[in-house]
């Protein structure tokens, strides 16, 4: 599954429709062999994944740590624009958030229990460390201007996390 | 004696053969008097074959309606099932029953419906 | 007029069996991370459990046994019990994620610690059960349930319905996702659908209600409409996750994510009929899957069950709805993960599914029971496909576990 | 399908595990008693096999009946949680004489009320010493 730029994910709200286009027609091949072939191949390929003693290991893990953030960061982000609208409820809004940020704080905390296998994952971990951070740091202000019902404040952090979201997005596409 | 005594019990043949196993005892209301409930539920026989598994779902007794792959399948299971009359049973052990006629002689089990 | 009043039963196991916690999350997750590419699962789903639930219902009709006493009566006292063991370990799972549910819903409506409503939850759920008429309770818990349609008109607002129905004919994975992990998918939201409280629920149900042969009809119809109706919300949810979270790249682990399209497209009127919604269907299958506790162990064992006689006549039956509730309330309360526990639960479900419904398919056939209501060809010819599907469903379904690290 | 088979003399023929063993047996006023967990035979005139055949005298019910049919280690536990429960200390199963069964059909249907039955001991138990405590236990039939 090598991923050519541009064929990331949509981040915006405004990309209602998938970017890549599934094609229509699906062959008896995609329907028959490939799930059997699946379910005989993963349980062999699944062994040979263990915990990040390679460095292309590392890099996955972090690839899908980067993805599981922008979940978390695209989640905050959603509850600012529905608080933008005027579209939610007070109480509604800051559960969600609080919600996003705990979820945040335990992707980043199983992240860092990683040791990194060599210098160049060292590098890895450092770039990502920081989008984590800046991830964390802004739903926890999310949600501490939630709980205070600035929701204004809200909105502005909101807007300031699409970059970190973006970035997130393309080191997760680097690192698929 | 209880029921569960002889359900499962091994069936062996004078020869020594076993038969199978005992799957269901039939009983026919003909007994002692019991009261209200008139007269009792004497043994009639035994119905023996091989393999438990299933014999309780009920095809092998006739009368039902399918799905026709299960029918079949548990038909082929129990299909061979034999029946004891119990004047034909010399014994009673732990958990085997004798009887006195041989395995090729025991006539198929009669169908609860018709 | 009473017929449609009749209906609740079917409409409240659909809307507490179909859009329970577990649905609610299961299609969600799906939603957002298969899109539409799995919802023609819910549809094999809802044919299944309306095949089957019609069977249970119309056996518990005519031959006087809900589901419990046929499975003791054709699988014997051992591997009854095995079934036994099985269904109320994953029946418990099921109660305690409906009430963690119930109070994560009190939560979001009020920002106070689910955790905190837990304890006021079990209580009520005990007491609707110790208190409430068994009629009542179907028809408040049903019809409120529906305030959940409002999903539905939160996706067909959103313009996306064209969009979502060509999703739906992709039938493979997302370029993100891997095959296992798709079959793994399945298999949770085929849990979710065909849960087996349901038909324990169902068939006690029209024993608590004492239907007789006249009320065959009000069987099929509550089965024919009550189920594809929880199937149309259920595929509501996970369209509104598919359109709205999937492609901002959101995974769904809170329940907080679910009201996210409902809350996006309607607004707060919206949003607060949604939770209400989610509020009174998780409710009622909470109140569903405590009373199947009761109802499964009892009626293997033979004891007086049911609201039908005075709690005191029934008294192991409610000693255990009793100590299911607490304990529980007891396991919610560990901070264990609601979500992980719904999670579990579905997938469970799936893999004991055939425990449940062999028996049923059996006892439909047998004359014994139904006299010359037995099933037509076409329903067994169907009924005999989707057990061959849950056998393999079941076999599969924990070696996909172990493989996808449940679906992680 | 053909109606139930009956012998020469017009006597009923069942199938004891297929048609008796597992059923649920309800007393005189339709309450539920328990399931026929095993089912007594007794020679008549203490006949030796052979002879006359054994025929149906009791119904037993409860752990006392259903631990030996489980087996093994399940079924160590089931009959010694019954023998815990008992007051007196070797108890055999509860027993309902055939005498006051009325009904062989979908249930077992007893002349009698439960109350009068062994089996319903841990039944009365739980009602006297938890549920009848909590109130609103009397209420009406839902």
């Amino acid at each position: 599954m090598s991923n050519p730029k541009g064929m990331g994910r949509p981040t915006g709200p405004e990309l209602l429709i998938p970017r890549r286009r599934v094609p229509a027609r699906v062959h008896g091949y995609d329907i028959v062999v490939r799930p059997l072939l699946a379910l005989i191949l993963a349980p062999l390929l699944a062994a040979c994944v263990g915990p990040a003693r390679w460095p292309s290991a590392y890099e996955g893990k972090a690839g899908a740590t980067a993805d599981q953030m922008v979940s978390a960061v695209e989640t905050g982000r959603l509850a600012s624009e529905i608080a933008a609208a005027k579209k939610g409820l007070a109480p509604y809004l800051s559960v969600t958030i609080a919600d996003a940020e705990q979820a945040a704080t335990s992707i980043q905390g199983a992240f860092d229990s990683i040791q990194p296998p060599d210098r160049h994952s060292d590098a890895l971990r450092d770039q990502l460390d920081a989008l984590l951070a800046q991830a964390v740091s802004g739903l926890s202000d999310m949600r501490i201007a939630a709980r205070r019902g600035e929701f204004a404040a809200v909105e502005r952090v909101g807007r300031s996390l699409r970059s970190v979201s973006e970035k997130l997005d393309g080191f997760a596409q680097q690192h698929a | 004696m209880r029921l569960s005594d002889l359900l499962r019990a091994d069936v062996l043949d004078p020869n020594g053969e076993n038969v199978g196993q005992i799957h269901d005892v039939r009983l026919v209301k003909d007994g002692l008097d019991q009261g209200l409930f008139g007269p009792a539920y004497r043994v009639q026989g035994l119905v023996v074959g091989v393999g438990a598994w299933g014999s309780r779902l009920g095809y092998d007794r006739g009368g039902m309606k399918g799905p026709y792959p299960l029918k079949k399948l548990f038909q082929w299971f129990h299909g061979d099932a034999k029946f004891v009359e119990w004047s034909h049973v010399t014994g009673i052990g732990d958990n085997v029953v004798h009887v006195d006629m041989a395995k090729e002689e025991l006539p198929a089990v009669p169908m609860l419906r018709q | 007029m009473k017929k449609l009043l009749e209906i609740t039963l079917g409409i409240l196991t659909a809307i507490g069996g179909f859009v329970d916690i577990g649905d609610l999350v299961a299609n969600a997750e799906t939603g957002a991370r298969f899109r539409m590419s799995l919802a023609w699962v819910v549809v094999v789903g809802v044919i299944g459990i309306v095949l089957y639930a019609e069977m249970a219902g119309r056996i518990a009709t005519i031959s006087k046994r809900p589901v419990f006493d046929v499975i003791r009566e054709r699988l014997g006292p051992r591997l009854g019990l095995v079934n036994l063991v099985a269904s109320f370990f994953i029946n418990f799972l099921t109660v305690t994620a409906e009430i963690a549910g119930v109070a994560l819903v009190l939560e979001l409506a009020s920002n106070v610690n689910y955790l905190l409503w837990i304890p006021l939850v079990a209580l009520m759920v005990w007491m609707v059960i110790w208190r409430v008429r068994f009629s009542a309770m179907e028809k408040i818990y049903g019809f409120l349930g529906l305030a959940l349609a409002v999903a539905v008109v939160a996706v067909w607002k959103s313009g996306q319905t064209h969009a979502l129905l060509v999703q739906a004919t992709h039938l493979h994975p997302p370029a993100t996702e891997s095959w296992p992990r798709y079959f793994y998918f399945a298999i949770a939201l085929l849990g979710a659908a065909m849960t087996p409280y349901e038909v324990f629920f169902f068939s006690s149900g029209a024993v608590e209600e004492g239907w007789t042969p006249s009320d065959l009809m009000v069987n099929r119809m509550n089965v024919y409409i009550g189920f594809p109706l929880g199937g149309i919300l259920s595929l509501a949810i996970m369209g509104g996750a598919a359109w709205l979270l999937a492609p901002r790249g959101i995974s769904v682990d809170h329940l907080s994510q679910v009201a996210l399209p409902v809350s996006h497209v309607l607004g707060k009127i919206g949003l607060v009929v949604f939770l209400f919604g989610m509020f009174m269907a998780i409710f009622g299958a909470a109140l569903e899957t405590a009373l199947s506790a009761g109802y499964a162990v009892g009626q293997y064992f033979g004891w007086q069950w049911g609201k039908f006689v005075r709690p005191v006549e029934a008294s192991r039956f409610h000693l255990v709805v009793l100590l299911t509730i607490i304990l529980a309330a007891a396991l919610a309360l560990t901070t264990v993960d609601p979500i992980k526990v719904t999670e579990y639960s579905i997938v469970l479900a799936a893999a004991a599914l055939p425990l449940t419904y062999f028996p049923i398919l059996v006892v439909a056939n047998d004359p014994d029971y139904m006299g010359d209501k037995t099933n037509s060809k076409f329903s067994n010819a169907l009924a005999f496909i989707y057990l061959l599907l849950l056998i393999a469903v079941s076999v599969a379904t924990i070696p996909l576990m172990i493989v996808t690290k449940a679906g992680a | 399908m053909g109606e139930p088979l009956v012998n020469e003399t017009g006597g009923r023929i069942i199938d004891a595990g297929t048609h008796l063993l597992d059923r649920q047996i309800s007393d005189k006023d339709g309450e539920l008693v328990g399931k026929v967990d095993d089912l007594e035979l007794t020679f008549p005139e203490g006949g030796a096999p052979g002879a006359s055949p054994p025929f149906v005298s009791a119904i037993l019910a409860g752990p006392g009946a259903l631990g030996p049919r489980l087996g093994g280690g399940v079924g160590r536990v089931v009959s010694g949680t019954h023998a815990i429960l008992h007051p007196s200390t070797r108890p055999g199963p509860a027993r309902i004489a055939f005498g006051v069964v009325t009904k062989v059909a979908a249930n077992v249907e007893l002349a009698v009320s439960r109350d009068e039955l062994d089996v319903v001991r841990v039944e009365n138990w739980v009602r006297e010493h938890i549920i009848s405590k909590i109130p609103g236990a009397q209420h009406a039939p839902q």
